[in-house]
């Protein structure tokens, strides 16, 4: 059971709560209640039903940025084995908003790297919230050209609320890191699959999200900017963000449907915090077909058929 | 569109003289005031300095049309894919509008105008923001406009200039818009790959999405004095800071001392300068 | 020569147990204090923990046939061009006396020792600098004994490990020792574009021309806890700076925190990490 | 005349001191001492001959730091034209200790890099006494990556006591720099020309000088320590340095002897800082020759020599 709970997850925390009561209280008084507890079971499966279909971008937006959703390194311990993390952009520092490193994906070698919030107020501080300084951008450009090296496919994880915006980020050249990679991920000769787990914000999450496959979790987001951001500059009024989430097109299906991303992997119902593991093997399963497939074009039809598709996108 | 882009921006610049239609000066303010250091400018004297402030040299934002006039040799330019006009992919709220009324204030139909012009008698391809047309900012067409640009100049082994002038990614076309700055740095990764000269200069404005992609990947960056320079808005930085930046903060002479920038470059030596750099790259060493 | 340097080595470490020759242990000393935080160890308690200090985890240095003995699996370890015998280019004043004393104390012909061995059964081609003699300084055998290291991998498609200990250039082999730097970067260069993994481990000390060359060139770089890592010695620095440095300046934790190396490993997981390296690198992905 | 005498050049000084009041004197008084002067001024070409031709490494080591002698921006002036200088490592700072831009030599465009020190205390606080940090180097780096795109000859001008030993070089990884520029130089596939025109000191020299051709002006010097670091570390007195300077085959001739150097570029007698239109002269000669052989070679070989070259070093 998770400790944050979503407004609109509230219906099920109340029923979820009299199921429990009630299986309790049969199991104190050694009463048969299976038929009414079984009425209630069913019902809770139907709300939820109900509730994770129906989600608004803005629900989905706040699933997205959940505290609890998994972040890049529950997912390397789900996802790989034999994890190896790797620091440093060999020239200022180490940044643990961005983590990555060499790992297993049944069995075959990869380099991976991602985004990585906290799970609370700790946590947090010591990730910087998920927002990476250009030295976070520098230490992926380098694992993925290490990745290119040994021909070691790249598996990059993306939930990040933006690059930060400190000044010392400007300093160093945070725009610059983030071209860079855009720059060098578009031609590196070796196989790129990109999965945005939580928040796709902005030119942050870009940086780590060019590649052959563009994948999104079904309740992640990704957006050019975010729904709080874009309500201020059109209405001067950051309340309106449930709106500028719609207005955005920010959620995995619409952007499918854009044409924008190349698939949506489902989350058990009631979202990827409420069960990582489940979540985690439908990202194994898709990463596994995804892998088997780039793996057969070679590198230079790759890095062609990378750049066909940014070059059509509008359509043009 | 073409001559009607010019003849509006022949009413500001002086470099190419004589031939502005007198009586439209009427319309145009006679003086106006340096937002710098206060000098009340004659609007004329102004222009015939390419917008600088005689007193400060305070650089006035140029139009793409002004820009163009003050950049490439006289009647070289050729506009390309200026029938490219902007698109609304989401159909977002009010941007139908806002995009009639830019185009409306700025004769343009998105914020980018390229196409072929010379310097100082070389060819080149250049691209030019506009910082009027909803704050420069790069949606569809300023990305496929780019990438055309770049695509023309790898056939062609023409170098490349483009000046940025940009709030950004383009709010109003979502995620279509963040992809342009992935499109055109692959863009710009395939004509470095050819090995072409590429040079990008930063004015006042250049943020955002524009900065954190095609702008700063120039084999050469120039930026014009005092121009705004950085990724994150201002506001945002001191938010997150919650303390007061340095007064140069995301200026063109920050990101030169931070070592981000090749060189500042005033308004009146940038052509010579384009050309120095084109000569220089003119033959093989 | 082999056969003396692992009968020394095996005194040391009990990685490879029994078959010291228990009659030479007399002349060892029984405790040892340590440095760090002066508790007396028992050599032999100390090493069997391969030199780690139980109380602090305090790492002493290495020699180089025991840094061998705890890497590579046994019986595995060949060893490589050990006939190569230190060369004195300048007739240096007072160097080939000196040269003689190190090849003494160490038996060793100068300050490495390369060779192909395993860990956990991958064959790899392993280089370790020799702290004790002329304190690991590069001269020519030192780059020339790594250049051969390197060329064989590049023949062989081996993974290569360095392990680093070392003052910086050997002055007294003048610019040859100095253009060492340039031959052994430009070998590691070579092996990059063979696409063979190289890592290199850093170990107390590695400083000077030592850093400012391979040791720094790694696809991996690991480090062990506490050990001085600098390019400048720590007094020259001092006094450019006239002022007290941080406490951590110069080790491998200012290193980690300045994003200069990928981990620091301690010494009783170096084996397994580095085991899991060549084992994720065994393959192509 | 040069504001800084050195010791050994005072003979010289009062002779030429003495030659210009006699010619003052015969200007004033109306006499004819023509004959008089000819024989000082022949004596003084001998005594220039004899002290210039015999000078000791230590002295040679006092030319090469001579503060007065030309430093890489006096060269870029004298040698080139249409010099662009070019700034930024595009990370993190612009170094003044270590410049570089694009120019023309004899109407070809080349790449130039070199250390500046200062002609005087202000300029040398300024230009860090010639002393790069890590910037420098990486500027230097993304220069000649650039020359390499373009097909452009490096001229690399070497003169600085070394890299900088300060507590941010460190944290910036000099060493890191350094290393980098000797792998990249190494293999760049473009040519490269070095040149020592002052003082070649240690790694913050080689960092600009791994090359094609490696050559030293007469009075200029390339060590892996100061003479008197040596002499510290040796006999614990640097005082000792002369001794050091000896031992330590510093000179160009010594090093050309000793098949470190491809050549010695002359200076005109008196040294680079008493006529620095002439040395410059002298190297652009050298540099004509070298570029015309080293464009005939394709990219591949030219690599492909310049690592033998490295190979070769110790004669193994
Ligand atoms: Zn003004
Ligand atoms: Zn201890």
């Amino acid at each position: 059971m998770p400790n944050v709970i979503l407004d609109f997850e509230k219906p099920l925390l109340e029923l979820e709560n009299r199921i429990a009561e009630l299986k309790q209280y049969a199991g104190d008084k050694g009463i048969d209640l299976a038929a009414e507890i079984n009425i209630l079971e069913n019902r809770l499966r139907e709300l939820k039903k109900e509730i994770y279909e129906n989600l608004t971008p803005w629900q989905r937006t706040q699933l997205a940025r959940h505290p609890e959703r998994p972040n890049a390194l529950d997912y390397f311990n789900l996802l790989f084995t034999d994890f190896l993390p790797l620091c440093g952009d060999r020239c200022y520092g180490d940044d643990p908003a961005l983590v990555g490193g060499i790992a297993r994906f049944e069995g075959v070698p990869v380099t991976v790297i991602g985004h990585v919030k906290g799970h609370n107020t700790k946590e947090n501080l010591a990730r910087n919230f998920g927002m990476p300084n250009p030295e976070g951008f520098r230490k992926a450009l380098r694992l993925v050209q290490q990745a290119e090296k040994f021909q070691r496919p790249v598996i990059s994880l993306v939930d990040t609320p933006g690059a930060y915006s400190g000044a010392g980020a400007e300093e160093r050249g945070q725009a610059w890191a983030i071209a860079n990679n855009l720059f060098a991920f578009s031609r590196l000769k070796t196989p790129i699959i990109v999965i945005i787990t939580g928040e796709g914000g902005s030119g942050g999450a870009l940086a780590l999200g060019v590649g052959d496959v563009l994948l999104m979790l079904e309740n992640s987001i990704f957006s050019v900017i975010s729904p709080e951001g874009c309500a201020t500059i059109l209405w001067k009024d950051s309340q309106r963000a449930p709106e500028a989430a719609s207005a955005l097109k920010l959620t995995a299906s619409e952007l499918l449907s854009l044409g924008l991303i190349d698939g949506v992997i489902p989350e058990p119902l009631g979202g990827a915090h409420r069960d990582p593991k489940g979540t985690a093997d439908n990202i194994r399963a898709e990463i596994r077909q995804r892998l088997q497939e780039l793996r057969q074009i070679d590198a230079e039809q790759l890095v062609a058929a990378r750049w066909s598709r940014l070059r059509r996108i509008c359509g043009f | 569109m073409l001559k009607d882009l010019f003849r509006k921006q022949k009413r500001y610049i002086t470099v190419q003289p004589g031939t502005a239609p007198e009586h439209e000066e009427e319309k145009e303010p006679l003086w106006i005031k340096c937002p710098d250091c206060g000098e009340i400018l004659y609007v004329r004297e102004l222009e015939k300095g390419l917008k600088v402030c005689s007193k400060c040299r305070y650089h006035f934002r140029l139009s793409a049309p002004e820009r163009i006039a003050a950049t490439v040799d006289d009647n070289t330019f050729q506009e390309l894919d200026g029938d490219l006009k902007a698109v609304d992919p989401l159909s977002f709220p009010a941007y139908r509008s806002k995009l009639s009324s830019a185009e409306q204030e700025t004769g343009m139909r998105d914020a980018i105008l390229t196409g072929q012009g010379a310097i100082e008698g070389r060819p080149v391809l250049i691209g030019v923001l506009e910082p009027n047309f909803i704050m420069g900012s790069m949606g569809c067409i300023v990305g496929e406009k780019i990438t055309r640009l770049v695509e023309r100049a790898i056939k062609s082994k023409l170098p490349v200039i483009l000046f940025s002038a940009s709030g950004g990614a383009r709010m109003q076309e979502g995620v279509f818009s963040l992809m342009q700055m992935a499109k055109t740095s692959a863009a710009i990764a395939r004509l470095h790959e050819a090995g072409i000269l590429y040079v990008s200069v930063l004015t006042d404005p250049t943020t955002g999405g524009v900065l954190a992609s095609f702008a700063t990947l120039g084999d050469i960056i120039l930026a014009e004095p005092g121009a705004l320079i950085g990724f994150a808005g201002r506001r945002v930085t001191e938010q997150t800071l919650k303390e007061k930046l340095p007064p140069d903060f995301q200026t063109a002479e920050f990101c030169f001392n931070h070592g981000l920038i090749d060189l500042i470059v005033p308004r009146n030596e940038m052509r010579q300068i384009l050309a120095q750099i084109l000569s220089l790259h003119s033959e093989r060493g």
